[in-house]
Order: C-alpha cells, then sequence, then structure tokens
C-alpha cells in the first residue's frame, strides 16, 4: 500500500551544519566569529597590509600621540613608540605573531594531542593508570610555570616558547580526547558497529571521530585562548620573543617605562590582546551554546 | 461535589521561534474520595497536566483553561501565590523517579520535618523541633516504614527505590493532601515493590478517605487500583468513564487499541496470534498533526478526523472522537 | 569517608612521586653541569664540587642519585641559589607564606564574590541581569592579567590615589617575620603601631588580589551560574516546589548547597589558574612572593631555584587540590561513599 | 554560616582601611623610603664596584678618613682630623679624631672608640694577602686592585692610638683623592675579633658595623634595607628615626611608588619632564662625572680585531642616542674623560658617524658580509646610562644597516650581571663608569688598565702596555700640565684601539617628594641620608 507522507519531510542536517545554523543565530558571537576572521586575516595578510615598516626607527617622530590627540599625527594613527615606530603597523604585526602563531600552536597541539588521547582512550591496565596520573600532574602544575619551566630548559626565543606552549597544551587535548572517546565507546551505537565486525581504528575514524569533533574544536578555542594569553604573558615577562619583535606582549613590557609619557604604549598592545581574546571566546562560547541547542533538540 | 473540575486546560510550549501545544483542551475532574487513573503512551502529555495542576512548570510553559475549580473554589480568578498557597495546602504530588526527586545533599529526616506543616504544630519555637521529628517518624510509619532510626539519619542514595518512594509518599502525607497525584510511582520498580506501594495508596485512599490521580502508561495495571480512567492521546483528551466502562466497552479507537495490545484485557485471543497495534508511533512535539492527533495512525479515520473533535458524553462516560465506537457495541 | 581519605593519600604520595620525578630529571634537561647548577656558583671551585658529587652521590646509577635526590628534599634541602647564594629552602620559606596569603585572599574573593553573582544569573535565567552578567564575565576571563594590574595601578593608586601599589606592607612599618603571612606576624608582633599596619598591610592587599581575584571570580560565575541551572532543573526543586515551599525557602534549603557542592568541585582545577595569575601580578605588584622569585630565577639562569619553586609550587596546588575535594566529600554524601573517587 | 563570616570579616577589614588614623603620618614623618634600583652586593664598600651598592652602603654605615668638599671638590677632613704629606710625596701620616663611636647593634657592642687599630685594620685587610679577613667568602677588592693599591702601599704604620703612617713605594697624586673616595670606608678592628673568634669572619661583609650615621637594622634580599640612626654619630646627629632602601628594580614601579607616596626619594626617575609637572615632587640634578660606553670583549672573537671594532663605532649613530635615551639632555662622548675634568682635551679629533666606512673597515676587518653579535644591556639605570635596553635596540637597528645581527641580552640581576661580565661571558656590554673622584684617573685606571681586566671594572679585558705605562707616568708627577700631556697621549691610544666606545656623559637625576629636604647627591659617588630630614 502505497502511504502518503502525513508528516512533513524532515530533513536531518549533520551535526556540523545544524551547529553553525545554530551558531549563526546570535548576533554577538558573529560579531566574535567576524572578528575572529578579521584577526585571521589580518595575522597572514599583515605584512603586506602595515603602513610602515614594524622595525625601522624613525627618529624625527618619536613618542607621536594617536592621531585623535591633539599633538597626534594622522600619519601615525595610533602614535609611535619610543623609537619612533609606527604603533599601527606594529600591532598589525603582532597579530600574526600573537594571533597567528597561537592558532599554529593550537593546531599543533590538537593533533598531537588528539592523536595520544585516542589511543591512550584505547589502552588499558597499568600504562594508563600511568598515564592518568602524569596528565593529572601535569594538569596541576599551571600553564604558565610549566611553559616558564620549558622556555628555562629551551632558552628564552619566540621559538622556544611556541614549543613550551604546545607541551603545556597538548595533555589539555588529551585528556578531553581520551574522555570523549572513552564516552563514546560505552555507547550502544559502538557497540553494534563492533558486532558488525569493525576494528577499533575505523570505530575510530568512522563513528567516533564525527561525533567528538565538536568537542575538540571547542576545547581548541579555550587552548586559543589560554595560547594568546601565555604567549603575551611570556613576552611581557620577556621570556618570550625577542627584542625587537613587535609581539603584543612583549610591546607592553616595552612600553611599561614609557607609561607615565606615553600611555598608549601600553593601552593599545593590552586593548589588542584582549579583543583578540575576546573574539575567541565568542567564538567559543558561541560553539558551546550552538553543540548545547542542537543536542537539546 | 467535584473536587478538581478542569475544562479544557492547555499547556503551550513557548519555544524561539514558535510554540507547540502540548496539551490541548483536556478536561479532568476528581470527587472525593476517588481512584483515577491518567492514561496514556509516554509523551501523552499526563506529566505535564499534573505539574500544571500542581504549579510546577517552569516560564517556558504557558497553561490556559477554561475553567479550573478546587472545591468550588476558582482558582483562575487567584493570584498566582494564593493559587499555590491553596493547591500545595490540599493537593501533593509523587513523581516518577523518587530517587532523583530527593535533596541528595539533605538527610531523609531533614527533608521529612521540612515537609511538614508549621501550623500542625504548637508549642514554642524551640519545641517545634523536636515536634517536626516526631512527626516526621510518624509519618515514616504511616508508610510503613518500621525502622525509622536508621531511615532518617539516611541519605536518599543510601536508600532502595522503594523505599524512597515511601518517603516520598510519606512527605506528601505530610500536609495531609486531599488529593494525591502519583505520577507513575511505581516506573522502575520491581514487580513485587509496585504491589506494596500501590496496596500502600489504596490503604491511604480508604482509611483517609483520600482522592488519587493514579498516572500511568499501563492501562491494564491501573484497572485494579482504581475507580476511574481518563485516556489521552498525544496531548489530547481521548476518553473518561468508570474502569469497568473504559475496560468493557472502550468507544475511542486509540482505547480499544490500548487494550488489544494487552494480552490479558484480550481475553477472546487465540493462542499464538498476533496482539493487534496501531500503526506507527506517537508524533514529536515538533510535528503535530492538526485535528485529531490520532488521525494518521487511527484505523477508522475519515476526512472528518482533520478538525478536533468535540467531547460526547454517555452518560458520564465521555468520548473525544468523530467516528465512536458506542454503536458496535 | 576512610576509604577515601586512603584514596587521596595515596593519590596525593603518587602524584609527589612523580613531581619529585620531574624535577628530578630537570637536574638533567637544565642546561649547563648539573653540579655547578647545584653549587649555587657561577665558578665553582673543583673542591665545592668533589662535595657536591659526593653529596648528591653524582657518579652512581640513576636510581641511587634520585634516591639521595629524595633524600635530600625530605631532609628540606633543595640548594643553593645561583643568585643570593642563600639556602633555597630559607627563600621559600621566606616567600611562599606571601604568595599563599595572595592567592588565598584573591580566591575568597573570587569565590565569595563569583559564586553569589552566579547564582543571581541563574535565578534570572535569560533576562537582562544574566545578560550584563554573562557579558563582564566574558570580559573578566579574556582580560590579560598584566595589563589588567597596570590599568589597576593606574586608577586605583595613581589617580584616585585609594590604594597602594606595590608591596605586602609599607617598609614603615617594622613586623618581625613570624609565620610569614603579613597579617598573623602583625597580630603577633608588639609593635605600638599594630593596627596602623594592620590596616596599612589590608590595603596593600586589595589591589593585587583582587587582580588575581577576577578571572577566576569570573569563572566561578560561570560556573556557580551553570551549576545553579543544573540544580533548579533537577526533580528535588520540582518537589521541593510542590511540597509547598517558597522560592527563597528553595534556594536557601536546597539548590544554593547542590549547586555549590558542584561548585567547589572546580575549585581545585581553578586554583593552578589562580597561581598562574599570582605569579604575573606578584610581579607587578612587587609582591615578596615565590612567583616573583621564581620569574626572577629565570632571568638569572637559576636552575636549581627553578627547580626548587617548581617542585614546592605543584605540590602546594596539588595539596590545595586535595583539600578541596575533601571539602567537597565533606559536603557531598555522594561522593564520600563512592568508591571510585572522581 | 561560615560565608557570612567571611563577608562580615572582610567588611570590617575594608571599614579598618578606609578609616586610616593620622598616627601613621606621625611614622612616616620620621622615617624617609627611598627607592633604589636594586640590590647591594656587599655591605662593605671595599669589595664591590657597583653604584647600587656604595649607594646603599657607603655614606650611610661608614666614614672614611678625608672626605670631598661639596663644593669645589677638595678634600677635607673626615675620621683624619689633619694629615701631612711628605715632599717625596710617599709618607702620609694621619692625625685621627678621637672619641668617634662605632655602631652598636644586636650583634656587636663596641668597648672602645675608633683609634688606629681600625685604620690597620681596614686596610691591611685588603694589602695583606695573608691577613684572616684577606679573601673571606672569596671576595676581591675590585676598587683597589684597578688602582693598584698594594703594590703602591709599602705599609701602614700605627705611631700612636691616634696616628697612623702610610708608606708608599712611590708617589701617587691621586692617592688622597682615592682615600676620600667611597671604597677606603673604616670597619671595626674590634668587631673582626669578635667575629674571628667565633668563626664567622664572612659576617663582616654582611652585618656591616661602621662609624657613619646609620647602622644596619634589618636587611631582607631582594626586598629591603632598614636602617636605623646611629645615636652617637661623632658629627651632627641625623633628624630621621628610620632609613629604608626600598629595592625597586622596576623603573616604572619606582615612579608609581613616588607618585602614591609609597617613596619618598627615589632613584635614577624615568619620565623626568613628567615628575616637574607634580607640584608636590622635586627633580634634582647633579653634573656627575661618569660616562657611558659600549665595552668589546678584546678576548672574544670578532672583537679581538680593532677593525671591527673602530667599523662599530662608525656605525652607531650617537647623535641619535643622545637625542632618544638621554632626551637631547646628555654630551655626547668624544672620549672617555667628560668636559668637566681638568684633563679634558678639546683638540681630540672627534668620532664621526659613517655608515659608508664602517662597511669598509668590516671589509677590510674580512666580515664583508657582517656576523652575529650580542650586546649585554645593564639591567638598571645610571646616570650615564639611563635605558641600556633601548639603547642597545637603537644599535641594534645601527648596526644591522652593515649586516650585524645583534642579540641583546638582558633581565639578569644587577649583581649577577655585572658578575657575568666580569667574568668575560659578554660580546660586547653597555656599561658605563661614575667617578669616585675628581682625578681623571679614577676615569682610566679602572675601566682600561691591566690590573683591572678581568677582575676589576676593567671589562673590555683590554691591556695596553704603552698606555698603563702613560697612566703610571702621570700618577707619579704632581706637574698638571705634564700630567694632561700624559693622559692626552693615552686617550690617543683609546682612540686607535677602541677597546669600548664612549657615548654620553650625563647629569645623574633623583626625584623627590617636596617634604623632603637636604642635600642628598655630590657630585662624587653615591647618595647621602647624612642631612636629610622631612616636614
Amino acid at each position: 500500500m502505497a502511504r502518503n507522507r502525513i508528516y512533513q519531510e524532515e530533513e536531518f542536517p549533520s551535526p556540523l551544519v545544524q551547529s553553525w545554523h545554530y551558531f549563526r543565530q546570535n548576533k554577538v558571537v558573529m560579531f566574535g566569529f567576524g572578528s575572529f576572521v578579521f584577526l585571521f586575516l589580518l595575522a597572514i595578510f599583515s605584512p603586506v597590509l602595515t603602513p610602515y615598516s614594524s622595525f625601522e626607527n624613525n627618529l624625527d617622530h618619536l613618542l607621536v600621540p594617536p592621531a585623535w590627540d591633539v599633538n597626534g599625527d594622522v600619519s601615525f594613527l595610533l602614535g609611535t613608540d619610543n623609537l619612533g615606530r609606527d604603533m599601527l603597523s606594529r600591532l598589525m604585526h603582532g597579530a600574526s605573531l600573537t594571533f597567528g602563531l597561537s592558532f599554529v600552536v593550537v593546531i599543533i597541539s590538537l593533533l598531537i594531542g588528539v592523536f595520544i588521547g585516542s589511543i591512550s582512550a584505547l589502552t588499558t591496565g597499568i600504562k594508563s593508570i600511568f598515564l592518568n596520573h602524569f596528565l593529572d600532574v601535569i594538569l596541576s602544575i599551571p600553564s604558565l610555570l610549566l611553559a616558564i619551566i620549558i622556555v628555562a630548559i629551551l632558552g628564552p626565543g619566540l621559538g622556544n616558547t611556541l614549543w613550551a606552549i604546545v607541551l603545556v597544551l597538548i595533555p589539555q587535548f588529551v585528556h578531553i580526547t581520551k574522555n570523549a572517546v572513552k564516552d563514546e565507546f560505552s555507547k550502544d551505537y559502538v557497540l553494534a558497529s563492533r558486532l558488525d565486525g569493525a576494528n577499533s581504528f575505523r570505530i575510530l575514524s568512522y563513528s567516533i571521530f564525527p561525533n567528538i569533533i565538536e568537542k575538540i574544536i571547542r576545547q581548541a578555542t579555550l587552548a586559543q585562548s589560554a595560547a594568546i594569553l601565555d604567549i603575551a604573558a611570556l613576552g611581557f615577562l620577556g621570556l618570550g620573543a625577542p627584542i625587537p619583535l613587535p609581539e603584543w606582549g612583549a610591546m607592553l613590557s616595552n612600553g611599561l617605562d614609557l607609561f607615565y609619557i606615553a600611555p598608549w604604549t601600553v593601552y593599545l598592545p593590552g586593548l589588542a590582546i584582549l579583543f583578540s581574546v575576546v573574539a575567541t571566546n565568542l567564538v567559543g562560547e558561541g560553539m558551546r551554546h550552538a553543540l548545547k541547542q542542537s543536542k537539546e533538540n | 461535589m467535584n473536587l478538581l473540575d478542569i475544562r479544557n486546560l492547555s499547556i503551550e510550549l513557548q519555544t524561539t521561534n514558535k510554540s507547540i501545544l502540548a496539551v490541548d483542551h483536556v478536561s479532568l475532574s476528581m470527587k472525593e474520595g476517588e481512584v483515577r487513573g491518567l492514561v496514556g503512551e509516554s509523551g501523552s502529555g499526563k506529566s505535564l497536566l499534573a505539574q500544571a495542576i500542581i504549579g510546577v512548570l517552569d516560564e517556558r510553559w504557558h497553561v490556559h483553561a477554561d475553567r479550573f475549580h478546587w472545591r468550588g473554589k476558582d482558582l483562575l480568578r487567584l493570584s498566582p501565590e494564593e493559587r499555590k498557597s491553596i493547591i500545595s495546602q490540599d493537593v501533593a504530588m509523587i513523581f516518577q523517579e523518587p530517587m532523583s526527586c530527593l535533596d541528595p545533599t539533605t538527610t531523609i529526616g531533614e527533608q521529612l520535618a521540612e515537609a511538614v506543616d508549621t501550623e500542625q504544630l504548637s508549642g514554642y519555637f524551640w519545641q517545634k523541633n523536636q515536634q517536626r521529628k516526631s512527626a516526621a517518624i510518624k509519618l515514616l510509619h504511616k508508610v510503613g516504614i518500621k525502622h525509622h532510626d536508621q531511615c532518617i539519619k539516611s541519605y536518599p542514595h543510601q536508600l532502595t527505590e522503594a523505599l524512597c518512594q515511601r518517603v516520598m509518599i510519606a512527605m506528601a502525607l505530610a500536609k495531609r493532601p486531599m488529593l494525591l497525584i502519583a505520577d507513575e510511582p511505581t516506573a522502575a520498580m520491581e514487580t513485587t515493590n509496585q504491589g506494596q506501594i500501590f496496596r500502600l495508596l489504596a490503604s491511604l485512599n480508604q482509611l483517609k478517605n483520600m482522592s488519587i490521580l493514579l498516572i500511568s502508561h499501563d492501562l491494564e495495571n491501573v484497572t485494579h487500583w482504581t475507580n476511574n480512567i481518563t485516556v489521552m492521546y498525544s496531548g489530547q483528551f481521548v476518553e473518561a468513564g468508570t474502569t469497568k466502562q473504559i475496560f468493557t466497552e472502550p468507544y475511542h479507537p486509540y482505547t480499544r487499541a490500548l487494550l488489544d495490545s494487552s494480552p490479558k484485557a484480550n481475553i477472546e485471543l487465540s493462542a499464538k496470534s498476533r496482539l493487534t497495534t496501531l500503526p506507527g508511533s506517537i508524533p514529536i512535539l515538533q510535528h503535530l498533526p492538526i485535528g485529531c492527533r490520532l488521525g494518521p495512525r487511527c484505523p477508522r479515520a475519515q476526512q472528518a478526523c482533520v478538525k478536533a473533535p468535540k467531547v460526547i458524553n454517555y452518560h458520564g462516560h465521555q468520548v473525544s472522537c468523530h467516528f465512536s465506537l458506542k454503536d458496535t457495541y | 569517608m576512610l576509604t577515601f581519605t586512603l584514596r587521596r593519600i595515596n593519590l596525593l604520595l603518587i602524584t609527589i612521586f612523580l613531581l619529585t620525578l620531574v624535577s628530578f630529571s630537570l637536574n638533567f634537561l637544565f642546561p649547563g653541569d648539573p653540579l655547578v647548577n647545584l653549587s649555587g656558583r657561577i665558578n665553582p671551585t673543583p673542591e665545592q664540587l668533589l662535595i657536591l658529587s659526593e653529596q648528591y652521590q653524582h657518579n652512581a646509577n640513576f636510581f641511587i642519585q634520585y634516591w639521595t635526590y629524595l633524600q635530600h628534599i625530605f631532609k628540606g634541602e633543595l640548594g643553593v641559589s645561583m643568585a643570593s647564594r642563600l639556602p633555597i629552602n630559607s627563600e621559600i620559606i621566606n616567600l611562599l607564606p606571601a604568595t599563599i596569603e595572595l592567592s588565598m585572599t584573591a580566591l575568597i574573593i573570587a569565590m565569595c564574590i563569583g559564586i553569589p553573582i552566579g547564582f543571581i544569573a541563574a535565578i534570572n535565567h535569560k533576562k537582562i541581569t544574566d545578560n550584563i552578567i554573562l557579558t563582564i564575565a566574558m570580559l573578566g576571563y579574556s582580560v590579560p592579567v598584566f595589563w589588567l594590574a597596570l590599568v589597576a595601578i593606574l586608577v586605583f593608586s595613581i589617580q584616585l590615589n585609594w590604594l597602594p601599589s606595590a608591596g605586602q606592607i609599607s617598609l614603615l612599618y617594622e613586623i618581625k617575620h613570624v609565620t610569614g603571612i603579613q597579617f598573623i606576624d602583625i597580630l603577633l608582633s608588639d609593635s605600638e603601631y599594630k593596627w596602623q599596619a594592620f590596616q596599612n598591610a589590608s590595603s596593600h592587599i586589595i589591589l593585587p588580589a583582587c587582580v588575581v581575584a577576577l578571572a577566576p571570580g569570573t569563572l566561578f560565575i560561570r560556573l556557580a551560574r551553570t551549576a545553579m541551572l543544573d540544580v533548579l532543573e533537577t526533580g528535588y526543586i520540582r518537589a521541593a516546589k510542590a511540597k509547598g515551599l517558597s522560592f527563597t525557602q528553595i534556594i536557601y534549603r536546597h539548590a544554593i548547597r547542590n549547586a555549590l557542592i558542584n561548585v567547589i568541585r572546580h575549585v581545585g582545577l581553578q586554583f593552578a589558574n589562580l597561581m598562574t595569575l599570582a605569579m604575573v601580578t606578584e610581579v607587578i605588584f612587587n609582591w615578596p612572593g615565590i612567583g616573583r622569585w621564581l620569574i626572577e630565577s629565570i632571568y638569572q639562569r637559576d636552575y636549581t631555584a627553578i627547580q626548587a619553586g617548581l617542585l614546592v609550587l605543584s605540590s602546594f596546588i596539588f595539596i590545595v587540590h586535595i583539600l578541596t575535594d575533601f571539602i567537597y566529600a565533606a559536603l557531598n554524601p555522594l561522593a564520600r561513599d563512592s568508591k571510585h573517587g572522581t | 554560616m561560615n560565608k557570612g563570616q567571611l563577608i562580615l570579616s572582610l567588611i570590617v577589614t575594608v571599614l579598618l582601611v578606609s578609616c586610616d588614623s593620622g598616627n601613621s603620618t606621625s611614622l612616616s614623618a620620621k622615617s624617609i623610603i627611598y627607592c633604589s634600583e636594586g640590590s647591594p652586593a656587599s655591605f662593605n664598600p671595599q669589595t664591590i664596584t657597583s653604584g647600587t651598592s656604595i649607594d646603599a652602603t657607603s655614606n650611610q654605615l661608614y666614614d672614611r678618613l678625608l672626605s670631598f668638599n661639596p663644593g669645589d671638590n677638595d678634600i677635607k677632613p673626615a675620621l683624619a682630623k689633619s694629615w701631612h704629606v711628605t715632599r717625596d710625596g710617599k709618607m702620609i701620616t694621619f692625625y685621627l679624631r678621637k672619641n668617634v663611636e662605632f655602631h652598636q647593634t644586636e650583634y656587636f657592642t663596641p668597648t672602645r672608640t675608633f683609634n688606629a687599630d681600625d685604620v690597620l685594620f681596614s686596610f691591611n685587610r685588603i694589602l695583606d694577602q695573608n691577613h684572616e679577613f684577606n679573601s673571606v667568602a672569596g671576595v676581591q677588592y675590585p676598587f683597589f686592585q684597578s688602582v693598584n693599591f698594594s703594590s703602591l702601599v709599602y705599609e701602614v704604620e700605627k705611631i700612636n692610638e691616634y696616628t697612623v703612617r702610610f708608606k708608599l713605594n712611590h708617589s701617587d697624586s691621586s692617592f688622597l683623592s682615592n682615600l676620600a673616595s667611597d671604597y677606603s670606608v673604616i670597619i671595626s678592628a674590634e668587631y673582626g675579633k669578635q667575629l674571628s673568634q667565633i668563626n664567622l669572619h664572612h659576617n663582616i661583609d654582611l652585618l656591616p658595623i661602621g662609624t657613619g650615621p646609620f647602622k644596619l637594622k634589618e636587611y631582607r634580599a631582594g626586598s629591603f634595607i632598614r636602617y636605623y640612626p646611629h645615636e652617637n654619630y661623632w658629627r651632627e646627629k641625623v633628624k630621621i628615626e628610620q632609613l629604608i632602601f626600598d629595592i625597586t628594580p622596576s623603573n616604572t614601579s619606582r615612579l608609581t611608588k613616588l607618585l602614591t607616596g609609597a617613596c619618598d626619594v627615589i632613584a635614577y626617575p624615568i619620565a623626568t619632564e613628567q615628575i616637574q609637572k607634580y607640584s608636590n615632587l622635586t627633580l634634582d640634578a647633579v653634573t656627575s662625572l661618569n660616562v657611558g660606553y659600549l665595552g668589546f670583549n678584546t678576548q672574544k672573537p670578532p672583537f679581538d680585531n680593532k677593525l671591527v671594532r673602530k667599523a662599530i663605532a662608525f656605525a652607531i649613530n650617537k647623535k641619535a642616542i643622545i637625542e632618544t635615551i638621554y632626551a637631547g639632555k646628555a654630551d655626547m662622548a668624544k672620549s672617555i674623560l667628560p668636559k668637566s675634568s681638568w684633563a679634558y682635551d678639546d683638540s681630540a679629533s672627534e668620532q664621526v658617524y659613517s655608515v659608508e666606512t664602517a662597511r669598509i673597515l668590516l671589509h677590510e676587518a674580512g666580515y664583508p658580509n657582517g656576523f652575529t653579535m650580542n650586546i649585554w644591556a645593564m639591567p638598571v639605570q645610571r646616570a650615564y646610562n639611563p635605558d641600556a635596553l633601548t639603547m642597545a635596540k637603537l644599535i641594534q637597528a645601527d648596526l644591522q644597516k652593515i649586516g650585524i645581527t645583534v642579540k641583546i641580552i638582558s633581565g639578569y640581576e644587577w649583581e649577577v650581571f655585572l658578575n657575568m661580565v666580569r667574568l668575560g661571558e659578554h660580546q660586547s656590554v653597555l656599561l658605563g663608569w661614575s667617578a669616585d673622584h675628581p682625578d681623571p684617573d679614577n676615569f682610566l685606571t679602572p675601566i682600561l688598565s691591566c690590573d683591572s681586566a678581568g677582575k676589576g671594572s676593567n671589562n673590555t679585558q683590554w691591556c695596553n702596555k704603552d698606555f698603563d705605562q702613560l697612566l703610571k707616568d702621570a700618577l707619579q708627577t704632581a706637574n698638571i700640565n705634564q700630567r694632561k700631556k700624559y693622559y692626552a697621549q693615552a686617550l690617543a691610544i683609546v682612540a686607535e684601539e677602541v677597546p669600548l666606545l664612549p657615548i654620553a656623559h650625563s647629569k645623574r637625576y633623583q626625584a623627590r617628594s617636596t617634604d623632603v629636604k637636604g642635600k642628598l647627591l655630590n657630585a662624587f659617588g653615591g647618595i647621602d641620608f647624612r642631612k636629610v630630614s622631612k616636614n
């Protein structure tokens, strides 16, 4: 008997599309996402876009205040620092250092962390107990302290800072992947495909990853805001980016001595960090919200 | 006089882009000393209805009714606070999963004592604590828990499900309610425990003349313990009548189908034959059919079913169907 | 409760063991000769090195070396600082209390302000108050702490001149170092300016503690909000409503306690974060704590100090971790009895 | 509920804070807090050269036999009432002041007043290799080594209780100035004896006993020094009850502390123009004989090559540095000697800025493609270099133009930095020198002589016999014109060899609250709180 379709046709979009649908609905989150994309593009194209070199000293224009100040100069929109370098150019260049590198750092640690995490989720017994405890220990050490220790071992410098932050972030990804994979593994659909004869690797790649990818992406946004703050903090403490590089934290610490004469050298990098972290957090927050909603319905 | 008289109660769920009518014009009435069963598949809005009566739905749910009388008082004319105080004074409810309805961080004794009505206590405030405690112990005795000492000191997770349900009943009894709403009180219980709980409820009904609204998805089980039954389907009123009427001469195709699907009720069923079931499943809230919601599944459905049927009363046996089975008997 | 305690103590021991192992392996990871690093001198004499090599069994195998290292740690010998040439354990004893004072004050501020605000937000879920609180919380944990500290100094110290900008107490007051926790020391001292000193110390701790508290505080807002929302949706709250308790009664008797328990579970994890913030804040506020000392040790390449600082700080964090577990267990009957600790 | 108690106690605390009573102002009126830029390495100026340590110790804790007259920098009596120099300049007799008391502290109670034994003890410690206090805890005497004190002084002789005689191997025209400098302090022989009995010799430099206006009450490393006045001080009594050195290495923190009133006086202020805008603050400036320079480690390649050093000298735009770092307020250095020194030679040729010449020289030296080097930038502010880090950045940019990549090293604590530089860890270093007395020898000998190379203040490790000989010759004659000639020749050698590149001579600045009265800064040496008072 041919049955009429009485219910409206149900279209079930994939989880990611569904999340994106919910994600798009929140205006604030979309603003954050826009800022995130803006920063991302800035990070890639800043060398082409900067009006001035961010290293060249311009000794004729020392400590010019931002353009809106009475003494400001329109050609230096955000003013200059104590060596006459254009703040705008430096901040733009800084976007690729602080923000861009944090992105790279997160990607690297995500790949390594997810790999270790999924392997460790499949192991049991003494190995997994040891790994658990070891992760607990690493997670109990403050991330900045850990990064500082690693920088102390490797020596200061931007590259070493990045490796340190990668190493710090890996355990978090391992932790979240391991828990997520374990949770999924205990679910019935995994049992079903196991009964179908799928091996662990197949289950991981076909059944589990599509279901935990959102969790991992969310952790990645958290990790990125932490990475931005850590890169900046290490730069601020003088352990990160070497001197002429306009990393935002390092710029801020450079401006420290000028705090009372040229406050913009302190405010602007700080605001830049704040802006990028807020953008990242908004994206993460929106993603969390979208996930929650798509789960509820 | 009717204890409770509800006409055309609707419950709407307000979501971001649309509103869903989860309970659609349901009427319900209760007499004093009556045990009424409220039956329907899971998701048919029974629990919602109960929670709407007791007033514990949160603000996402909007409740309307044409009439909402409690012992002759029109509750709709009262302010929410007054309504709440009257209801909470006279109506008590026990929930599906007793374990999750007890605060896990507070001892049973404290939670019981909290439920004891202050007005029932006499004496000075320093005596009250002691009185509360003894009242709590008495309540435990009433529901058949004899080892009250241990029970009072326990936390909910240390007790069994059945004990928790007894505690819930004890708590419900603390106010000496006129009406007890039992929302699937035996949902996750062993059969032996189920019997105990039902017997306890029955004895309460007989000894204290307490009305009980027994909510269940199991029509057959309910018939043992109730005088009257109301059947719901997908948020709509289906049929109401005495247990006998419903059990022997159901007028609504849905009730018929429910009975047919139960091997015990279906005495004529020949051995090894199939149980009759309705095709399809209960619709999800987002995609409710218009008119009679049973329509798409109903074996007797016709074009008229796209309109919601009116309730027809045959000597107290109410049915809501365009093509009732009355004539087939 | 006994099994719970034993499990926690077991966990603590294993963790401390792993921490010492990490710290010990730093010996080999740090640049430079481990013995020279231990000597606390830039150019130690061969005799000194020989003595050290003897003390730390440097020529023996790995396990014996580790064992001697452990023995030294349990004797409280953490080596000599290269920068100040003082024994590190005495430096840490001097500095750690200041850090404890700052971080604990910050923790208390963060909890006392963050948790109630989170509850308020949850109670006003999806209303304007909730949105405002959420926005502030979002900004709060996005602010880089060093920048916040600078702005706080500029506003509250320089422009408004309300609060001092640096140090634990004005150096005018001569307080004897007994416990290292300034407030206790002041109360123990017999200075004629005791109460002025107390006020002074209080005014000194407010600004750094608030700066440290901001990010964890906003996290507590979010945690408390989520916990409260979860609790408000549970069956027992509905049951309590059905019982006829008023909204305030429900909040005070049932909701707060259950939500609080869920928040406290996270305090331990937040504490590590808080310590990180405290380290940076100590630098800016000239707080004589272990964080500032540790960061300065990195500038000096004072590896022995870094190693010891890592060990002490992480153990401290872990002990706080375990303590919050105990508090959680004391409040939550479920956790106490469960055979498998969380 | 304990949360309620917590909130209550917080409120109480806040209330307590807000109702600050007036009593504390009386305490602050009797105390001076000086925000210094670093920790002292030792409490005995004999053993150090860093200005930070001198500031913290020399004038506060100790007296010298002689001192400088603040007005004209003439030598005037101090612990020595008067002195007599023989005609050949080889014997100097000091007649000592009576009834000068040493500090009485928790760790030492003097039983006698200052006498000749203390002078002998103080100087024999430096001179006599076998003296029991000579190498306590591995100390050295960098200043005395740099002026070759032990080969100069043949003997210190006690004539009677209050008379001592210095016998010199040869005459030395800077000898009296050296004795008046901040390093030549008098320490207590009796204290030394006490320490040697309890076998705690190293305490002599850690728990100081002197005759100065203040005595040490408490020192917390890296944090603060608390001094109490010396009750029985032989000169005018000190007017304050406490002197506190608040050790604040961060420039911004020091200024912040001054602005918030946490400090009364701060060393080496930044944002000097800004300070002048505040009515309750004053900015002191004193002309100080100093030079800020870029020193090359002449023992390490590529700076063992004269041409490389010269190339760098040509490549650095000193004028830009003066404008940027010193806000144009310093003199560009032609040579090591500042204009105000009497040996200053105006005719000497000026170092020009020429990138082209630099490139050619670099090519000649065999580095056509440049190389990578490090610059150690001193971590503290000094008069001669208020911001070494920024200066290093400018030099970094300058040298980039001739293909040299510069790594800037900073962050070390001051004393550690000096120590590392002394050990020759650096390739080049931004440092400087403040004169301890007006004699030009005090510029040349400490920073460039062979004797101070590697152990004293000569961080270039440069040793040139001809140069040393000229300095020695200059010291042995009392004829000013003759000396000028010798120094001009010596400076010519320096200009040719370029072991260091002099950059600027600047004033020393200090900012204080207007409440603080009295002169604090001297043209030479450290800060002096003896006459300070507060309203």
